[in-house]
Formats: C-alpha cells, structure tokens, sequence
C-alpha cells in the first residue's frame, strides 16, 4: 500500500510523463501493425502525459515548489552530481505544459489526418519519439540529457520532414535540416563538454552554482556554443530556412509540433544558458544579443512570409517570426517582459497549431497548399474557415484574441526599458514589433483570400469539409485562443508570472537541488506594471451590445431585402460584375498581393531571395559565420 | 416612420451608371460635363457610382451593337431593384445615322422597358439634368410600388 | 601532449565544418559531418583524461580515496556520441539514396527546389 | 438598484453618446459638410449637407443581392461588424474630461481596433468573390501598412510626451492623458508636438481613405474595389462606417492634441467636440481632396512612410529629449 502511494506520488511524474510518451513510441513500433492498436496506445500515451503534467500544477505552480528528481535516486555525493536528475520548476513546468498540450491536440489531430498515409506506424512511432524528446529535454535537469533529447528530437523531426517523401522537396528539407541541425548539435555537445571540462559537472543546479563565478575564456567559448547550438533549435535568424523548408513538407501535425514546441525547446535552452548557467542577462551587451536577434528574427522572417506563395511555408516564416517576439521579450530581462514572452510563448503554440492544422485540413482535403491555385473554400470548409480565422486574428493581434494581449504586453515591456534605461534602441524594438504585427496581419489576409474567399477555382468543385476529429483538434486550439485572449489575467498569474518568477530566482533553482546558491547572482527584476489599460471581457462586451443593438436596428429597416441565387443555374443578376462580361474564372493569386508594398522594397526582397539560395553549403555558413560572431561578441563583452 | 424616410429619400440620392454600349463619346463627354461646376448635378444629389450594383438610373449612350447587347443587359441585369433606365441621345431610341447598319442590335426599348429618353445628338446638359430628375422621380415611384 | 589533443579535436570539427560549407558533393558533406563528431569525441576523451590514471574499473573494496583513475564520465559522454554519430551518418546517407533517386544528382547547388 | 441605474448609464452611453446615435449623427453631418465644403473650393453648389443621410437611407430601400460566388454569412456579416467596432472606438476616446469607458482600452489597443473596422470590411470584400475587392484588398491593406507606421510614431511621441510629464515614464492611457491636458492645456502648444501633429492631420485622409489616398476605392478604375459587389442595405452601413470613422480620428486628434478645451458640460462639449472635428476635418480632408488627384497605391506608401513618418520621428526625437 505504502508502495502504491509511493509510486503515486507526484514527484514521480515527471518521469512518467517522459516515459508515457516514449514507451508509447516503443510499444507502438512492437505492437502498432493494427490501426485500433495503434490509435488507442497514441491517444493514450499523450493522454497520459498530459495528465501527468497538469497533476504537477498544484505543487509547482500552487505551492511554488521545486521538484527535484534523482534516476535510481543517485543523490549527489561529496558535493558533486553524480546521478541523471530532472528537475522541474515554474519555467519547466510551463515549457512541458505547452509540450503537453500541443501533442495532445496534434496526436488526436493525426488519427484522421493519416488516415490516407502508409507506413502509420512508423509515423506515430516517430510522432511520440518526437514528442518524448521535446518533453524530455525541458523537464530534464542535466545539460548532457538536454543534449540527447535534443538529438531525439532533431532525428525524429528529420525522419518527420522526410515522411512524406514523394512531397516537393521533402527530402531535400530534411536533409538541410539534418546537416545544418547536427552541426548546432555538435555546438551543444562541444559546449557541454567545455563546461564539464571547467566545473566537473553536467547538472544544470550545480553548472549554475559553479559556473558564473568562473568565467573564462573556455566558458565563453562554451556559452557561444549553446547559444548558437540552441539557435538552431529554435530556428531563429540565420536559421530560419530550415524551418520553413522542413514545415513545407512535413505532415500538418508534426509542424505543429515542430513549431509549436520543438521552437520552444530552443528558447527553454536559450532561457537556461543566459539566465541560469551564465547568468549574465543583467550585462546590458547580452540583452542587446538576444534583443537584436530577436528583432532581426522578427522582421526578416515577416518580410520573407510576405513573398512567399506556399501556405505552409508562409506559416513557417510567420512562425520564427512570433519567434522573435518570444526572443525579444526575454531578452528585455525585466519581469513584464519575461512575463510577456512567455505569454507569447504560449500563444504562438496555440494560434500557430491551429494554423498548421488548418494548412493540413486544406492540404487534406484539396491536395495542394500552393495559394495560387486555391480560392474561396469558404463555402465548402465552413467550419475550417471560421476556425482558421480565429487562428489568424490571434496571430495578427487583433482584439481580444490571445496574440493581441501578449504583444501589448510586447510593446510596453520594450518602450518601458527603453525610458527606464534611456536606450533608444529599444524604442526602435517597439516600432519594429509594431510594424512587424500589421505585415503579419498583411499576410494573413493575403492567406484568407486567396485560400478561403475569393473565387473557388472549378476543380475544386467537390471539396469536402474536413472530418469531425480533424475539426474538433482545431477547436480545442481554437477555444484556447479565445480562453486566453479574453483572460490575460488569470494567464498571467497562474502561467507566466511563476514563470517569470522562477527566470529570476536562480538561488532557488540551485538550493532545490541540494547546491549552496549564494552567489547566484539576483537580477533585479521590476515591478509588474501596466502603462496602459486593456481590459477584453469588458470590450466584447460593450462590442456585443453595439453589434447587437446595430443588428437590431438593421433587421428592423429590413436589412435582410435579400435576393439571392437559389437555382443552381447562375442568373447573370447573380453573377460577378465584370464590366459586362460573362463571369469567369479570375481569382487573384496570392503571389500578386501587395504590388504596392513589395514594389517600394523591390531591391530588398532581390536581396533576401539571392540570400535564401536553397543550397544547404550557404545555410552551412550562416550557422558557421553566426557561430563565429557570437564567439567573438561573447569574448568580448561576457 | 422608418419606411416613409426611406420612401421620402429615395429620389433625393439617385446614383448613376453610365454604359457606353457604342456611343462616339459624344453623349459620355456631355454626361460627364453635368457635374462640372457649371451644371453641377451633384447638387441634386446625383453621382457617378462605379458599379452597377451601387446603382439606381442605367445610363446607355450609343446605339447598341449586337457585340454590346448581351453586355448591356447583363449589366443592367445586375443593377438592384428598384432601378431606372435612362437613354441618352437619339441612338439608343431610334439607332440615329447608325440604324440599319448590319451591327446594330437597337433600339433598347426592344429589349427592356426604358423609363426616360433623353433626345439629342447629344443632348444639351440641361436637357440631361431634367431627364435625370425626371428618371429620379419615377425612381420614387418605383420604391413606393415595392412596399 | 594533451595540448595536441586539445588542438586536433577543434582541428577536426573545423575541418568537418569546413568540408560542410565548402564541398558541393552530398557524400562529403556527410563526411564533414562525421569529422566533426570524430572530432567531438577525441574532445571529450581527452577532457576525460588523467595523465597516469587507471581504467574506472573498480570493484567495490579497491575504490579508495587513493585511487587514481580517468574520469568516468566523458567516456560515457563518447560512446553516446559515437552512437548519435553513427545515427547521423546512417540517416543523411539514406537521405542521400533518396535525393538521388529524386534529382538524378548529388549536386548540393542543383538540389534547391525550395528557395526564397 | 444602483446597478440597473449603472447598467442603464453605460446602455445609454453605447447607444447615445458618445455611442451609437452620436456616431451616426456626427459622422454623417461630418461627411456632409465635408461633400459641401469641396464642392463650395470647387465653385460648384455642392450636395446639401443632409446628403449622406439620403444616401443611406436610399441604399437601405434597395434590394441587397447577393452574388452566387458570394460566402454569404461573411459577406452580410461583416458590416456590422465594423460598424460596431467602430462605435467601441468612438467610446474609448475620451470627450474632452469625459470618458465613457476609461479602464478598458489604452491608445495602443485604438491602434489595433482601428484595423478592426478596415478587416471587417477586407474580408466582406474578400468573400464577395469579385476581383475588383481582390484588387481592392490589396491597395486596401497597403494603405494600412502605409499609414502605420508613422501612426505608430505619433501614438509613441504623445505617450511618452505625457508620460514624462506626470513622471511615469510612459503613459498609455487616453484618459490619463486626458486629464493631463485638462491641467496642463493642450498638448499641441508643445513645440515637441508640433510635428506629430501635422503628421496626424496627413494621415487622417490616408486612414478613412478620402482623397487622395483612395486607391483602395477608385471607382473609376477598380469600381469602388472592395465594395464593388455591395448593394443595399450593407452598402449603406459601409457608407456610414466610412462616416463614422472620419469622426472617429478626427475626435482622436481632439483628444490627443487639442484636450483641455472643455467645459465640463458634457452636451456643450459634445457639440465643441463636434465642431472642432468639422474645422480638422475641413483642413485635412476637405481642403486636401479639392485640389488633389488620386495617388498611385505605391505612391502612397512611400509618401507615408518618408514625409509623414519623417514628421513623426522628428516630434518622437523631440520628445525623447524631453522638449
């Protein structure tokens, strides 16, 4: 009985969660060959991990504690770490929940989405391994863990972008992938092994404990080498090729995994490195890195969504583009930006999955994803199109959807330091941010005319609304779009503030683990304040009484004298007007939107589209060429 | 009450369209020339919408070619209820020097019912303007007739 | 001496990256990648090491505090890594097959169908 | 019982003033003097100043037909969705001391839900299916690119300008800011606002898209872009959101640089507000649509974003440096 209690206990679930998932993988590569077998030990192995990860909120996030966890309960000895450890507080907690949740979502998702793919089995087997490694690896308390993770999950995305390899180019992405993802691999590996080298550690308590007070040439060395081996992780610029080509191939479901959370596991990395083991985010220099990279993350990838024609690939861009937000707002170090990023962290996982799987229900149903052949699928997807609106308000920011709470909370983290520091550059981040939110609106209205209005091309005639598992996945992101854009507050307090809080509680990270953290350096966090007021429950509710009493009055002067085609010959009165002419097949392609706008920047979109040249020798010198400057820019300043 | 503003107001903003269906640009410049200052008749609330389905009056100018007919009335077509045809100068009445040529399908009122034909080669403005009000006042008409 | 060590590891994972940038043929890129690892892995072997040390193998009653021995923990580092880095090779080669089939070609400048 | 009373209060603020009534009344009246007032530079007679309200009830007597390849529930829907979305606007912008709903929305939360009211009306185009609104679409949202940024600018100038002031640091709330100019006079009398403010009279005929920055709506060429499919009733709503929306800015010019001027009666500060919007509509709609031509849509977005953000960044500079 004592036994029973013990195994229950929730120290333990961290460990299950990883192990639900990755023993899901396991048994569905032993036991997978029939369709029911698989499906159920899928649902159930995500199921179960969820579940464990939420059982873990009262103590972490109610109790504020910090669950340490020993493999086999190897206790550190004569003050060293010895054994494997995980140890999960606020920030990992909240990384997992995100992990959690999205595979959720996508792994019901997949089950009518695959339906018409062979070889499941191999992808569900891929799927969990990739979703095991990606939750492994933010629960995970040891640096060389997060590196094998790391390397789970970088060849199970790989082996995922290749999966469909009869797709355009889907080889040619993973292997991109691959070559440049090992090379940051071996940027971690190489790190870690400096760091061991220096502090005769790999637990994460204990680097943090040592390695501050012992900065040299070899650790800044070894901080440039996580840094960039992160980077690609989390794709930010000069790597967001990758994701864009990798996310254009890949199954709608694993880009949501691939950006919904395998991005996040990059940004965890960045998070742990700059404010744990180094702690050096008070240094001005290191904010401006992350800040900068951000920033430039932010805008190259918007302006590089904005030329694109492929619905995925747009997403993908758009996608390393929230990206740097998340980036940005971390890298301000003060807790309304911590808070804000993480905030956005959040809802780039749901508005992003909603989008990618509104991208796969277009793709599954149509067969292509290329914006200029589609068009006004409104009408036969209704229920994809409203849900693909929500996920495209939410990522534009438009009120009172969840992108708009976060990024508001963006822009005044970002303009507050610029006053408190007297730093004007941080005020350009601010414009940067803002301008880089009304393009993103830009290209999602490009998408949703030329996907879902518009005119419907004539062979996409017999179009069907996707299956109701396939919908409902969506809704679920859906409805936690709306949930926490209307509730910032709740958010704020029982999500991204524990988090923020545990950013810059160092000591604590290091004392739960049983490590003497004096010297931690306190980073002086800010107070949690508000320049400005937004309050969305009570703006859709004066909005509803607006539309409402609007509606009334409309209805009342018979706004509904509607005539429409009821005949399904069209009457030239319900034909388009064409100057006179007979109504024809003329839907404006994606790739003609905007004239105006890519007219005026013509030579900087030659510019980036010479410098994204597809050759994976070019991709292999950003990573070297942004290795070297973070090397030297470390040297420097750390 | 909401009923009778709309009735009251229906003839007061009348919003034109103009077809060409093969004018020699005579009758389109004198058109044209009603809301310069000089005749400005915007003043009665009329102006040049852009498309059809914004309309309320259907200007045709030109004798109606049997390439335009089926554009004409396609356009025509798609102006919403309630609506007023107007031609302007002789050619789409009568199909004026044009008539008996082997191109030509007019006149209109073949083809639709035309509620005012304004006369002349091409019209004087002020003949125009009386038209349109006249056109506007069978608009009225026309809306009263709906309810 | 483990200077020369220290040298010819980052040697190595310079001369793999080197080969990854430069080189148009997809073999040699997978070659740069397993130089590299190579590289990594003489890395945490001589980071492992103790200049007159013995194997960590000990049974229970030998371990003292007197005992002097390389350090356990980059050997177990090293065969993870030379596993992951056989993983790598098998998979970009596989990938390799692949791409050839598709292209007709091992040219990494005429395989850019995704771009811009 | 008070909450019946407060519940009542806040209706008639929604549906009276400064929401739903004042709204249609004003901006309507603002497009009608604004119809006259070009027609009077042009020597012409001009409309008589009750046109617009013709105009829309007309159009509300027409048939509404819907076209075959329309997406009928967007294409209905979404006027009235940024008519109302307009008239929440119109409540966030304070009345001189008034402010209907101060605690819900900051000015950077109006930056956003101005865009609401030109996406209702992008995607009701959109789903009409014509490719004049496709064309339309995309002038349209260029113009909303083209006029951000140095919206953006002038929003940053006065938060910062305010929030130097009252020692905050940076002050996003329209009514704080409000009630600065209350005590402190306008914020135009600042030499550092100046520029914003010249930057803001620019881009309200770049924002309601009056001329000459109507490419988006060129009837001539494009046959009214968006709204070429429209007819009746729904037509007659975007005409008024067109209206609503002139007052809209021109009421958020008020508050951001010419507060301070009330009385502290509300009915006479609805009507000063009134008036204050006519004359700024009158110099930067009026005056500027008599005597100009309709820009090219790439024209448009460079001129916003080099003089007009120019202007902007200057005052921002200024501002900064606390002047």
């Amino acid at each position: 009985m004592n036994m029973l209690g013990n195994i229950l206990s929730y120290q333990h679930f961290p460990i299950y969660a990883i192990m639900a998932l990755f023993l899901g993988s396991f048994l569905i590569a032993a036991f997978g060959e029939k369709r029911s077998v698989r499906n159920i030990l899928a649902l159930l192995s995500v199921t179960a991990a969820l579940g464990f990860i939420l059982a873990l909120m009262k103590p972490v996030v109610f109790h504020g504690e910090i669950i340490s966890y020993w493999m086999g309960a190897r206790e550190p000895a004569g003050g060293y770490a010895i054994g494997i450890a995980l140890e999960v507080d606020a920030l990992s907690f909240f990384f997992a929940l995100l992990v959690a949740v999205a595979v959720f979502v996508s792994g019901v998702y997949s089950i009518q989405y695959m339906n018409r793919d062979d070889n499941e089995k191999e992808y569900y087997t891929l799927y969990l391994l990739l979703c095991g490694g990606v939750m492994g690896m933010v629960l995970s308390g040891d640096l060389f863990n997060m590196f094998i993770m790391v390397e789970i999950l970088t060849f199970a995305a790989v082996a995922l972008t290749a999966f469909r390899n009869t797709v355009r180019g889907a080889v040619e992405a993973a292997f991109k992938y691959l070559v440049v993802g090992c090379m940051g691999s071996t940027c971690i590996l190489v790190g870690t092994a400096i760091l061991y080298a220096q502090t005769h550690t790999l637990n994460l308590a204990q680097l943090a404990q040592l390695a501050p007070g012992d900065v040299n040439t070899a650790t800044r060395l070894a901080f440039a080498l996580l840094f960039v081996g992160f980077g690609t992780k989390a794709f930010i610029v000069p790597f967001h090729p990758l994701a864009a080509d990798a996310h254009g191939a890949a199954p709608a479901s694993v880009s949501v995994i691939i950006s919904g959370v395998l991005t996040k596991s990059g940004i965890y990395g960045i998070i742990r490195i700059c404010y744990f083991l180094f702690q050096s985010m008070g240094l001005g220099a290191m904010q401006f890195l992350l800040v900068f990279i951000g920033s430039l993350s932010m805008f190259v990838c918007v302006t590089m969504a904005l030329a694109q024609h492929d619905f995925k690939r747009l997403l993908a861009f758009h996608s390393i583009s929230q990206i740097g937000y998340v980036l940005t707002a971390v890298g301000l170090c003060t807790a309304l930006g911590v808070s804000a990023g993480l905030y956005h962290a959040i809802n780039h996982t749901l508005f992003k999955g909603l989008l990618f799987l509104a991208a796969g229900a277009v793709l599954h149903e149509t067969g292509t994803t290329d914006l200029n052949k589609l068009g006004g699928l409104a009408k036969k997807m209704p229920h994809t199109t409203a849900l693909f609106m929500v996920g495209a308000f939410s990522i534009s920011g438009v009120p009172p959807f969840n992108g708009f709470a976060s990024k508001w909370m963006i822009y005044q983290a970002s303009y507050q330091k610029a006053v408190e520091s007297g730093n004007i550059g941080f005020l350009l981040v601010t414009i940067i941010a803002l301008i880089t939110s009304v393009l993103t609106l830009a290209s999602f209205v490009k998408v949703s005319h030329s996907v879902f209005f518009g005119q419907l091309p004539p062979e996409l005639a017999n179009v069907k609304e996707v299956s109701w598992g396939m919908r409902s996945a969506m809704g679920i992101f859906a409805l936690l779009c709306i949930i926490t854009g209307l509730f910032p507050n709740l958010v704020t307090a029982y999500l991204t503030e524990p988090a923020a809080a545990a950013v810059f509680n160092v000591k604590n990270y290091i004392e739960a683990m049983g490590f003497d953290g004096s010297a931690a350096v306190q980073l002086e966090a800010g107070g949690f304040q508000h320049a400005g007021v937004w309050d969305p429950v009570s703006w859709l509710l004066v909005l509803c009484i607006a539309l409402l009493a609007i509606t009334i009055v409309a209805v009342a002067g018979k706004y509904g004298n509607v005539s429409r085609c009821r005949a399904p010959a069209v009457e030239n009165k319900y034909q388009l007007f064409y100057g006179g002419e007979e109504q024809e097949f003329s839907q404006l392609g994606g790739e003609d939107l905007f004239w105006g706008f890519k007219h005026n920047w013509r030579g900087y979109f030659k510019f980036m589209h010479r410098l994204h040249s597809g050759v994976v020798n070019d991709y292999a010198l950003w990573a070297v060429v942004d290795l070297a400057l973070v090397t030297l820019f470390s040297l420097i300043v750390l | 009450m909401f009923k009778r503003l709309i009735a009251e107001r229906t003839g007061k903003s009348p919003w034109l369209f103009h077809i060409n269906a093969g004018s020699c640009n005579g009758c389109d410049i004198e058109l044209v020339s009603v809301l310069t200052p000089r005749y400005d008749a915007e003043r009665l609330g009329f102006k040049l919408a852009g498309s059809p389905r914004h309309a309320d009056i259907v200007v045709v100018t030109g004798p109606v070619t049997k390439q335009s007919l089926p554009r004409v009335l396609r356009a025509i077509s798609q102006v919403p209820e309630p609506r007023c045809i107007v031609t302007m100068g002789s050619c789409p009445q009568s199909g004026n020097v044009f008539r008996g040529s082997y191109s030509i399908a007019g006149p209109l009122s073949k083809y639709v019912p035309v509620d005012v034909d304004v006369a002349g080669c091409a019209p004087k403005p002020e003949a125009i303007i009386d038209g349109l009000t006249l056109a506007a006042k069978i608009l009225k008409e026309k809306r009263g007739r709906m309810n | 001496m483990i200077l020369l060590n220290y040298i010819a590891s980052f040697f190595l994972i310079g001369l793999g990256f080197y080969a990854i940038v430069t080189k148009y043929n997809l073999v040699k890129t997978v070659i740069g990648l397993s130089i590299a690892d190579y590289g990594v892995n003489l890395l945490l072997i001589s980071i492992g090491f103790n200049p007159g040390g013995t194997a960590p193998i000990f049974t229970w009653s030998e371990l003292d505090y007197n005992s002097f021995f390389v350090d356990p923990v980059p050997q177990a580092l090293t065969l993870t890594s030379i596993v992951i880095g056989a993983c790598v090779t098998a998979m970009s080669l596989a990938l390799v097959i692949k791409l050839e089939e598709q292209y007709g070609t091992i040219d990494t400048r005429k395989i850019r169908r995704l771009r811009g | 019982m008070t909450i019946v009373i407060d519940a009542l209060q806040y209706l008639g603020y929604v549906l009276i003033f400064p929401g739903f009534l004042f709204c249609f009344l004003a901006g309507m009246l603002l497009c009608g003097i604004d119809r006259k007032l070009v027609a009077k530079m042009q020597k012409r007679v001009g409309p008589p100043i009750l046109q617009p309200f013709y105009d829309f009830f007309k159009l509300c007597g027409k048939e509404t037909i819907i076209p075959a390849a329309a997406e009928r529930n967007t294409f209905m829907l979404s006027p009235l969705v940024g008519l109302a979305a307009l008239v929440v606007i119109q409540l966030f912008i304070p009345v001189f001391g008034f402010t209907a709903f101060s605690g819900i929305g900051d000015i950077i939360v109006i930056l956003y839900l101005l865009l609401v009211p030109a996406l209702a009306m992008i995607l009701g185009g959109a789903a009409s299916g014509s490719p004049y609104a496709g064309v339309g679409l995309s002038r349209e949202m260029v113009t909303i690119i083209s006029c951000e940024l140095p919206l953006v600018l002038v929003l940053l100038a006065v938060a910062k300008t305010v929030g130097g002031a009252i020692g905050t640091g940076l002050c996003f709330s329209l009514s704080q800011i409000a009630e600065y100019q209350e005590v402190n006079g306008s914020l135009i009398t600042k030499i550092s606002m100046l520029p914003a403010a010249a930057a803001m009279l620019l881009l309200i005929p770049g924002e309601t898209g009056s001329h000459p920055f109507d490419a988006a709506e060129a009837e001539t060429e494009i046959c009214e872009g968006l709204l070429a499919e429209y007819s009746g009733a729904p037509l007659g709503v975007f005409k008024l959101s067109h209206a609503v929306k002139m007052l809209s800015l021109t009421s958020l010019f008020v508050a951001l640089f010419l507060g301070g001027l009330g009385t502290g009666i509300l009915a006479l500060d609805a009507v000063l507000l009134f008036l204050l919007c006519a004359l700024i509509t009158a110099a930067s709609i009026s005056f500027v649509h008599a005597f100009t031509a309709r820009l090219k849509i790439e024209q448009i977005f460079k001129y916003y974003w080099t003089v007009v953000s120019l202007l902007a960044a200057v005052s921002l500079a200024l501002a900064w440096y606390g002047l």
